[in-house]
């Protein structure tokens, strides 16, 4: 079993019914989880089913829960995660699975879209790019969640959507307050009216997790705490 | 399967609240019942006003008021977080802050009882 | 086998920043009721390479710079062979685009205190031209176009393989693509009128490589079978500092960033002595090629660091400078265990960029009626090397391209076409072989494969290197036709997906060290020991191979210089060399 | 949870908020004043000010309480759609009634 040179790794195998498979698996020097799951289907268990890309952190298509925690798999060093050296592979959590530790990401993005997170023009092509204030507050507000990868850690934190089908989650949420706040945005009323339904960021119990785990250190409470603001602020105004 | 991305002082401040709510949710028709029933006929007065001397009573009553006042508490602090545009590190302050005066409630509660 | 039929009419093939603006351009293009498909390897953006770029977008937008400066520095990097027509597309039609991913897409690019948009210089360039957001300007760009994507109805067929492109019965056109469904394991036809192919390239043959793992010249190896003839195969571009952390990390051949040694990082080597200055008067601030190149000879003579390659040191600029400058690279590197900021970090020459790829015309189309390419999959704009920043102008302008050209070629098409049902067997059989073979390791040739591309393919040439890794290929391939994959289930089988990503690499490698063969000189990124001369610049060539019949040919073909001769320029006269300053 | 609802949750607590503090300080007192249940009960006895306290107080906690735990009963018991909104109705009826009744045994001469 597991010792100096050698991990035991238990990896989710199966769909939503399913079990934990035991691997041993050598112990290198500079080793991230995504490596050893890929060695495991390289050379242990061709059947293995799991996804990446960009192997950088850039993608986000490798999220995985590891020993319980959502986490990028290509940017977690084994040294980090390995408990008496032993660790616990599963799927991303709160997304249905499709073979052993790849889920379909469609329900995460379907809720990407219907929160509007999507930039709504004012400008064409044919017009010049706008000077725009780098340092502008609602351009700092938008920019801070802007280097989202949608990798779906924070979705899969998030106790919320895990008790909530219908919440749009963080990582949406945070586009949306993104999309409201950009200068070039012609549309913002929709967005607050996209993120006020029976899914909207009024679910949002402030439970954090999304914020503690973003590999990216990103903050989407902060986002949605926002948009409840402003949707609050506009509660009044529409009414009056 | 494991839970380890609870871990954290939200998560947990997330959870107390909801059972403070909660448990507020369920005990408050009790209250509610027991005033109704004791001061709206004469007759079970003298009961009630014995029985609410019973330290049992007085315990749960108590009890109550602590639920009431962590719930109220964690509440406020989480309207804060919401409406009012502070940076984390001020979030963070402000949490440990309302956390460090739910204790003191508590403990000022307890000494009352 | 059982194969399940779908029809649409404009089929797109991948998601990168040439399938998006494809989808987008073909939607607001073609004709009201014309169906949209994307099909796409990966999920819908998030793979790919447009989604890694890191340094940023070529365009001139004024302040001095020109389109005319952009593309004579697409000319001159590219040392003449780049098809002039397509480097001025490029660069013109980057201005158009640019303003189309800030307005229309809501792209968020840095700007300067002033708020116009911030622009930087790589290497190579004679202006402040490279429009970014911060060192993740492609997360930005695929991330919004994945949204405008997401939301408009364009068919999506994700994890979705295109393994071959099935002509007409005559030949004369394209009927459709066929697919593996990697999810179902299905397999899946879809005929349409016209289809762009956008998948990429990616030269990830090579032991070191910075593309993501679902690229694996499928696309290239999908037009070879049909008989397209591609261009400019010989031309792999490195980077020359890709970390180097092992053999069992993926984490290895991923770029650490240009802008290291731009700010004054070190190159030494296994004995801890900077050596750039020994090849090339700017050191470490060469170009790409001369610092692969400049690696590479100190690794052959095992002045190597402990993994074998050299090392990058920062140090001496101040861990808390380089810290601040460089968050992401210092972050990345601290979690595969590396402290760039005060230690040093291992590195080595990287393929990062094929330059090859299928001949079109400057409106994306091929000699097949009915397929058009664009994006890293198609050859001619930058010729032997690719400046950096060029490359997602390019695969946006061109997508972009060819989806206005799809809507307009649309219309005058008429109905769907039938497919060659032998090819389309035929194709279906050459995907199932592995199944009937006995099951073998995948990984272990694709490890050869990588080790003879890396040694006898690399970054410096000879004849009697690639006549061996030629052979070396050719017997890899053969191994590769007798292993076998265990196909009890087909469901999103990897190990299946493993086998016929070598399968595409095994053909394309076969390829890329015949043009080098046929490039008797030196030449960008092509660089042959035994000719290392770069050849008159007036009688440039470029090597166009072409399969026919099972047999490779490549043949040389004579640049056409439309815009510009060598020795000329299209600058007006007194305009300065450069409007850079010198690096500091 | 929709805005409408989000917002008479967030009013609600906010009117319950220094009602509260007020019942918690008035306990307080009580207690460390060493007035018996008796004494409490004769001065809120046909105060209307009292009443309007502590029927406010009943008004919005029944709207607090009702929303919270229809939140509750839908992320940890699952209820949906008509089922849920039918226990919130129920659980708001209760606690208005209930704490109108206790509020009227309080207050009522
Ligand atoms: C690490 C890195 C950094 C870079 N930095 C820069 C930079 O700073 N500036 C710059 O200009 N360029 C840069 N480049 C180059 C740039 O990324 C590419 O030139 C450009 O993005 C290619 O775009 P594309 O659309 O052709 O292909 P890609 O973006 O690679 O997309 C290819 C798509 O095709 C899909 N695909 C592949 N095979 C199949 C198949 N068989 N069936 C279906 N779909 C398939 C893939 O999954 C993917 O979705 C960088 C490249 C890398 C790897
Ligand atoms: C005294 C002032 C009070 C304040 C400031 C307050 C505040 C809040 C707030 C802000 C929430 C929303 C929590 C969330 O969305 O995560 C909440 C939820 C809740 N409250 Fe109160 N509340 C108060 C009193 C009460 C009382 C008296 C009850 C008893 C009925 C109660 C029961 C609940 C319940 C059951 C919830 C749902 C818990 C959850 O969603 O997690 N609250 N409260
Ligand atoms: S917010 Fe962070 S955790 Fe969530 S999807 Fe974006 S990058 Fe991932
Ligand atoms: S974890 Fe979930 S509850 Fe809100 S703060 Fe984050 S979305
Ligand atoms: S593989 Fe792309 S984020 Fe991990």
């Amino acid at each position: 079993m597991a010792n100096e040179t050698h991990m035991s790794v238990s990896v989710w195998r199966g769909d939503a019914v399913g079990s934990f498979q035991p691997f041993e698996v050598k112990v290198e020097d500079n080793q991230t989880v995504l490596d050893v799951v890929a060695w495991i289907q390289q050379y242990a268990d061709p059947t293995l089913s799991y996804r990446y890309a960009c192997r950088v952190g850039m993608c986000g298509s490798c999220a995985m829960m590891v020993n319980g925690t959502p986490r990028w798999t290509c940017r977690t060093h084994v040294k980090k995660v390995l408990v008496d050296g032993h660790m616990q592979i599963a799927p991303l959590r709160n997304l249905p699975v499709i073979k052993d530790l790849a889920t379909d990401m469609d329900p995460f993005f379907d809720k990407w879209v219907a929160a509007e997170g999507v930039h709504h023009p004012t400008l064409t092509r044919n017009d010049p790019i706008e000077a725009l204030d780098p340092a502008a507050e609602a351009r700092v507000e938008s920019a801070a969640g802007i280097e989202c990868i949608n990798c779906s850690v924070c979705y899969a934190a998030c106790d919320t959507v895990a008790n909530n089908p219908d919440f749009l989650g963080p990582a949406a949420l945070q586009r949306a307050w993104s999309v409201y706040n950009d200068s070039k945005n012609a549309d913002k009323q929709a967005v607050l009216d996209a993120v006020s339904g029976v899914g909207g960021c009024h679910n949002c119990h402030s439970q954090g997790s999304c914020a503690v785990h973003c590999p990216n250190a990103l903050n989407p409470m902060n986002a949605i705490a926002g948009l409840k603001r402003e949707t609050a602020r506009n509660f009044f105004k529409r009414r009056s | 399967m494991r839970r380890g991305y609870r871990n954290h002082t939200l998560w947990v401040a997330y959870l107390l609240h909801r059972l403070s709510g909660v448990a507020l949710a369920l005990f408050l028709p009790v209250h509610f019942w027991v005033l109704s029933y004791a001061l709206n006929q004469p007759e079970h007065l003298d009961g009630f006003l014995r029985w609410s001397e019973m330290g049992i009573v007085k315990f749960a009553e108590f009890g109550l008021v602590f639920l009431l006042a962590a719930h109220l508490f964690g509440g406020l602090r989480l309207m804060a977080l919401e409406w009012l545009p502070w940076t984390s590190g001020q979030k963070t302050a402000a949490a440990g802050a309302v956390a460090a005066s739910t204790l003191i409630a508590g403990v000022f509660l307890m000494r009352a009882i | 086998m059982q194969i399940e039929r779908h029809d649409t009419d404009i089929l797109i093939l991948g998601t990168g920043g040439a399938g998006m603006f494809a989808a987008l351009h073909a939607q607001q293009s073609a004709p009201p009721g014309t169906k949209i498909t994307i099909a796409v390897k990966g999920l819908i953006g998030k793979c790919g390479c447009t989604r890694m770029v890191q340094g940023g977008y070529n365009v001139a937008l004024g302040g001095g710079d020109t389109v005319e400066r952009h593309f004579m520095d697409t000319i001159n990097g590219g040392k003449w062979l780049p098809n002039q027509d397509m480097a001025w597309k490029l660069c013109e039609q980057a201005v158009v685009r640019i303003r189309e991913l800030e307005n229309e897409i809501g792209c968020f690019f840095d700007r300067n205190p002033d708020g116009s948009l911030h622009q930087k210089a790589f290497a190579g360039q004679t202006a402040d031209r490279t429009v970014h957001k911060g060192d993740l300007t492609g997360i930005e760009i695929i991330n919004r176009l994945m949204e405008q994507v997401l939301s408009r109805p364009v068919e999506k067929l994700q994890e979705h393989r295109a393994i071959g492109l099935i002509p007409t019965t005559d030949g004369s056109a394209l009927a459709g693509v066929l697919m593996i469904d990697m999810r179902s394991g299905k397999f899946r036809f879809v005929r349409a009128k016209t289809v762009m192919m956008g998948t990429g390239g990616g030269p990830t043959m090579y032991k070191y490589h910075t593309p993501s793992g679902d690229k694996t010249m499928d696309g290239l190896a999908m037009a070879l079978r049909l008989g397209l003839p591609l261009r400019d195969m010989e031309m792999v571009q490195f980077h020359p500092t890709g970390l180097l952390a092992g053999d069992h990390t993926k984490m290895t051949g991923t770029v650490l960033e240009e802008g290291l040694r731009g700010a004054g990082g070190q190159l030494l080597n296994g004995a801890e002595n900077r050596f750039m200055f020994d090849y090339d008067p700017k050191g470490e601030r060469a170009t790409r090629d001369v610092v692969s190149r400049g690696i590479f000879a100190e690794m052959r003579k095992s002045n190597t660091s402990e993994h074998g390659g050299v090392y990058i040191s920062m140090a001496h600029l101040g861990p808390e400078n380089v810290r601040a400058k460089f968050p992401g690279m210092v972050k990345r590197c601290a979690d595969s265990g590396f402290d760039l900021a005060a230690g040093k970090v291992e590195v080595v020459p990287t393929a990062h960029y094929f330059m090859g790829g299928v001949v079109v015309d400057p409106d994306t189309r091929t000699a097949m009626e009915g397929l058009y390419v664009a994006g890293e999959d198609a050859g001619g704009a930058h010729g032997s090397n690719r400046l950096g920043g060029n490359g997602v102008a390019n695969s946006t302008v061109y997508g972009g391209v060819a989806g206005d050209v799809m809507g307009a070629d649309i219309r005058r098409m008429g109905a769907l076409r039938d497919p060659d049902e032998t090819v389309l067997e035929a194709e279906i059989a050459r995907a199932l072989r592995p199944l009937s073979n006995k099951v073998a390791p995948i990984q272990p040739l694709r490890d050869k494969l990588q080790d003879a591309m890396w040694e006898d393919v690399g970054v410096m040439r000879t004849q009697t290197g690639l006549a061996r890794g030629l052979t070396r290929i050719a017997d890899i391939h053969d191994a590769l036709l007798q292993a076998g994959v265990a196909g009890d289930n087909l469901a999103f089988n990897l190990t299946w997906h493993d086998w016929l990503n070598m399968a595409s690499l095994c053909e394309v490698s076969e390829v890329i060290a015949k043009a080098g063969l046929a490039r008797e000189n030196s030449r960008g990124a092509h660089f042959r020991e035994d000719f290392p001369d770069s050849g008159a610049m007036e009688s440039s060539y470029f090597t166009v191979a072409r399969q026919t019949g099972g047999t490779l040919d490549v043949s040389r073909e004579a640049v056409q210089f439309t815009i510009v001769k060598p020795g000329e320029t299209i600058l007006p006269e007194n305009e300065p060399l450069s409007l850079v300053e010198a690096a500091e | 949870m929709t805005l409408g609802l989000y917002m008479a949750q967030r009013i609600s607590a906010l009117i319950m908020a220094p009602l509260v503090l007020l019942h918690i300080g008035v306990m307080i007192y009580a207690i460390q004043g060493g007035l018996s249940a008796a004494e409490i009960l004769g001065r809120t006895k046909g105060s209307i000010l009292w009443f309007a306290v502590y029927g406010t107080f009943v008004a919005a906690v029944s709207v607090h309480g009702a929303i919270g735990l229809r939140t509750v009963l839908s992320e940890w018991m699952g209820l949906r759609g008509g089922t849920l909104n039918a226990a919130a109705w129920a659980i708001f009826a209760l606690l208005l009634v209930l704490g109108m009744l206790a509020v009227h045994g309080v207050t009522a001469r």
